[in-house]
């Protein structure tokens, strides 16, 4: 295992103490139970925005917390959501009075876990939405299972809804913005290498170098179908159909396309990659209005790709357009 | 022919130490169809619960596993950290106050258990999870039961109803948990939380086994 | 090979066809000769900043350019300094008639390739300023060798000059400015994993499980020394030591500490890098008031860290906190 | 015992060839010690000189040279590129107008560009350079001119001269250019700038040597 680590044990406490010293004047650090919290947290009068899940996905969660977006982040062990009492602290730190909305990436770990934080806060008086992200084309949507994962929507749906909150929005409302971002993002992914997780010391799973995983989520979990390497353009193409006929897309509609890197793979092919993509969205008609290229939800070093796309409207793209200032994300300010 | 707070302590125990002697070994069942994390979860979990043992040394048996449950819930994450935490939980409300329990007693406790995994995550047996092996256990713990076996057979019965149940989440397509999300590539592969699950009651037949 | 490319020989002009469609509102791409420049060059009186280099190293040069920051960006081939003709007709298309400013990184092509664009462009009336930056601690400073490499302190210099420019400082000043960062940046990098130049298909240097590379510059190139791996806070006590000693930054010294991935280390890694080094700095007596973390200045897919010191002043202070809206960096605005 | 025009354009359209032949050759020795590039720029900037053939084959052997220097310069890139392309551009100002070269003529041109070389990358014998191949490469011939030779067997030794120059590149600690930067682990690698410029000598060597 290669890695800019200390103890495999200390990667996510000794990440936090990074992020404190590096980003005091945006955020707080907590520690037993870790959270991160904005600096100026609670706000009054401000839906409070929590979310969280694994680490090794940086920069999100936490480093989206900051005004525009997150009041507070909560991360687990490296790929483990996290637990009710973190996002329990969380919420009453960031509560001003106006409701907490928590959103939640779609696995049965990250659902179990906020539920209980849900019903914890509830019982101390404070008016929770919890908001599901289940975005992930590469998985079948069905009642009889776990349904689709989260995936890149989530960070979408966190700038716009921090946006929201920020305007003084109500609970409703917000979560109402978040549902509908939710109904309207679709995702895809693929891997050409695995991670490592920290304490495992080896790749989750071995990838012969001829050989690439389609339809990966974020947790180094293998992809739906194995296969050969292809040309970017190709593997765009297998990313983007599925998105595109999911939803299913419109000629005519505005969209934001997001391309991500899993953290492995450099801007340079990013391009490449976003080249294609709106090539073939614009093919069909799509308007690609708004952009974001780089590595935002990751899974540790991953090499590979996922490719989002968000229809949008006047709304959300006033929202996008707001300003954001987090240690991840930053404009308009 | 009763399981006194020290057995369930010593129990427990001698689980942290299974878990400990199986982290990799579940983390690996884990990485074929999921993230490759349940050997460290469950382990750091139960390392957690160790240190509260000065704390749970003179309770009763339905605070201990409560406890045990509040550690678990605060320190495992992902799915096993709150269907661990809930058995325990569930258990803990049906063990109030005492301080050994009967096989029925124990069939009480773990019964509620796994009605509360199935409430919380509303997985079927066949849905490739630790509902496999739990339920299958406790049908044996109550057919023993009925049919007046002694304790430790009774116990031995429910370890080996698990191991069953484990091994036949093998060829299943998983339906519930990250699993779920291979479809149809899930097979062929043993579920991670069903494995710790047959241990856990595997532990408690070796370790009561003279009771 | 492992990597979202169509053919090799098309990874450049495919990465900027990406550029220009997802940035027309920053940036305009020119092909034939390649270059990058700003959407609304030239700026009547600004002084235009131009950079360049091989590509492989975004979002540096390229993501760079915009507002506050490069009025044009040269790539050239992976790794390979841009030409003359290039340079030239960015100069020409960036001149405001205040003058452009060359920032080069001390590689003996960049060097003369640029010598001879300054050349031609004064030839054709354009007043020219170059500044060399060699900030690369790694390599011995000399007389009789090629000197440093250019590394880091790039980065940083083209984000302060821009915002000097901005501020309609003259050539000289701006020049100044630059020569003033380079003086007081200093950098240095380790790799964990070689990288893979695309046109040749596999990792520049070898480099087994359990070692590392000390002192390597951006290039693929490997480090002055190669050792066995050892756990990060080692390692960037490895790294910080000659970069402190060099200058040296002395007690009560206020400094940017940047923190860079090589491109395939994850931002996760970088924090517990940066914990270190700030640590280190401050135990040291250095006040760091400003910071950057991430991958800002890459060699492709290899994992690794930078590590770049500078020494701020309250005009320096001034000109990194100005508003810059670029691809690759934006705040203020 | 003269070059002809066509005798330049066969060694250029030859020269080419050799590159593509020796491009991964080239850039694995660039790839110890450099940046892995060399074969690959090369390699590019002859393509791009080979695309302008039709237009020079009815040009005077200056123009020639100086249409493949202006085509390096702006193809190329990197060190190698100015380098090569100044190699040419003065040689093609020692020939202007000219339709054949004697040995002196070639000489004078290949003096122009080494001094071009020098001036401009102010490498020194013994940097672990092109100028180390290229230098003695030079000096071979004003020998063989000295001592009357022909001009095939000029040319040959200036080849020979490029060839123990390029080796005794091996040994040498690199003091310019990107290899440099190794200090004392550049040694014990062939200069990729020098087996480029023996290559180039080569193959006139070769070209010409009915000449
Ligand atoms: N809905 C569910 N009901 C019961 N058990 C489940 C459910 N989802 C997952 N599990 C169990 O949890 C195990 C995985 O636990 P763990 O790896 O700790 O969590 P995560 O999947 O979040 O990484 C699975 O092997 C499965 O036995
Ligand atoms: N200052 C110099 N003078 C002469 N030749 C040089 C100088 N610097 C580098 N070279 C030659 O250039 C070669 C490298 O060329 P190339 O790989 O194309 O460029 P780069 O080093 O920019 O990648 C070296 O092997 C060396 O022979
Ligand atoms: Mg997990
Ligand atoms: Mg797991
Ligand atoms: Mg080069
Ligand atoms: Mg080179």
């Amino acid at each position: 295992m290669k890695k800019l680590i200390n103890k495999p044990e200390d990667v996510v406490k000794e990440e936090l103490e990074g992020i404190a010293v590096a980003h005091p004047d945006l955020v707080k650090v907590h520690f037993d139970p870790n959270f991160i919290v904005r600096a100026d947290a609670p706000i009054q009068g401000k839906v409070g925005i929590v979310s969280g899940g694994g680490s090794g996905h940086e920069p999100m969660h936490g480093g989206f917390v900051g005004l525009g977006m997150l009041d507070a982040a909560c991360p687990g062990a490296v790929f483990t959501s996290p637990t009710p009492d973190q996002m329990l602290e969380a919420t009453k730190a960031v509560n001003g009075g106006a409701g907490v909305l928590h959103i939640v990436k779609n696995y049965t770990g990250d659902i179990m876990n906020f539920e209980m934080a849900a019903d914890l806060a509830r019982a101390e008086g404070i008016e929770i939405e919890s908001v599901v992200i289940d975005d992930d084309v590469a998985v079948q949507d069905s009642l009889y299972t776990a349904g689709r994962r989260g995936v890149g929507t989530t960070v979408l749906a966190e700038k716009i809804c921090g946006a929201a909150a920020e305007q003084r929005r109500s609970l409703k409302e917000v979560a109402d913005i978040c549902r509908k971002v939710n109904g309207w993002g679709r995702s895809m992914g693929m891997a050409l290498t695995s991670c490592t997780v920290p304490h495992v010391g080896k790749p989750t799973f071995d990838l012969p170098e001829d050989e690439m995983e389609i339809g990966i989520g974020i947790h180094g979990e293998p992809g739906r179908t194995r296969m050969k390497i292809k040309p970017a353009d190709e593997i765009v193409e297998m990313l983007m159909e599925p998105i595109i006929s999911d939803l299913p897309y419109k000629a005519g509609d505005e969209v934001l396309l997001f391309v991500n890197s899993m953290g492995g793979t450099p801007l340079i092919e990013l391009y490449i990659v976003y080249r294609k993509a709106y090539e073939i969205a614009t093919k069909h008609g799509l308007k690609v209005v708004r952009n974001l290229i780089g590595p935002y939800i990751t899974s540790l070093e991953m090499a590979g790709t996922s490719i989002t796309m968000l229809k949008m409207d006047d709304d959300l793209i006033k929202l996008w357009d707001a300003p954001v200032k987090t240690p991840g994300l930053r404009w308009g300010v | 022919m009763v399981i006194t707070r020290d057995d369930v302590l010593e129990w427990i125990t001698r689980y942290a130490e299974i878990l400990a002697e199986n982290r990799d070994y579940l983390t690996q069942l884990d990485a074929a169809i999921g993230d490759a994390d349940h050997g460290a979860n469950m382990d750091r979990g139960f390392q957690a619960v160790m240190k509260k043992m000065p704390e749970m040394r003179d309770k009763d048996i339905g605070t201990i596993f409560k406890t045990v449950g509040m550690t678990l819930l605060s320190t495992v994450g992902g799915a096993g950290g709150p269907l661990y935490s809930t058995i325990f939980l569930q258990a803990g409300m049906k063990t109030t106050g005492k301080m050994e329990l009967t096989l029925q007693d124990w069939i009480d406790a773990l019964e509620a258990g796994v009605n509360g995994v199935k409430m919380r995550g509303k997985a079927e047996l066949g849905d490739k999870t630790m509902i496999d092996a739990l339920v299958p256990a406790l049908n044996a713990l109550k057919q023993a039961a009925e049919n007046g076996t002694t304790l430790s057979d009774a116990l031995e019965r429910s370890a080996r109803a698990a191991e069953e149940g484990m091994k036949a989440t093998i060829p299943l397509v998983a339906r519930k948990g990250r699993a779920s999300y291979l479809g149809e590539r899930s097979a062929g592969h043993q579920d991670p939380g069903a494995t710790s699950s047959y241990l856990l009651l595997r532990t408690a037949a070796e370790q009561w086994k003279n009771n």
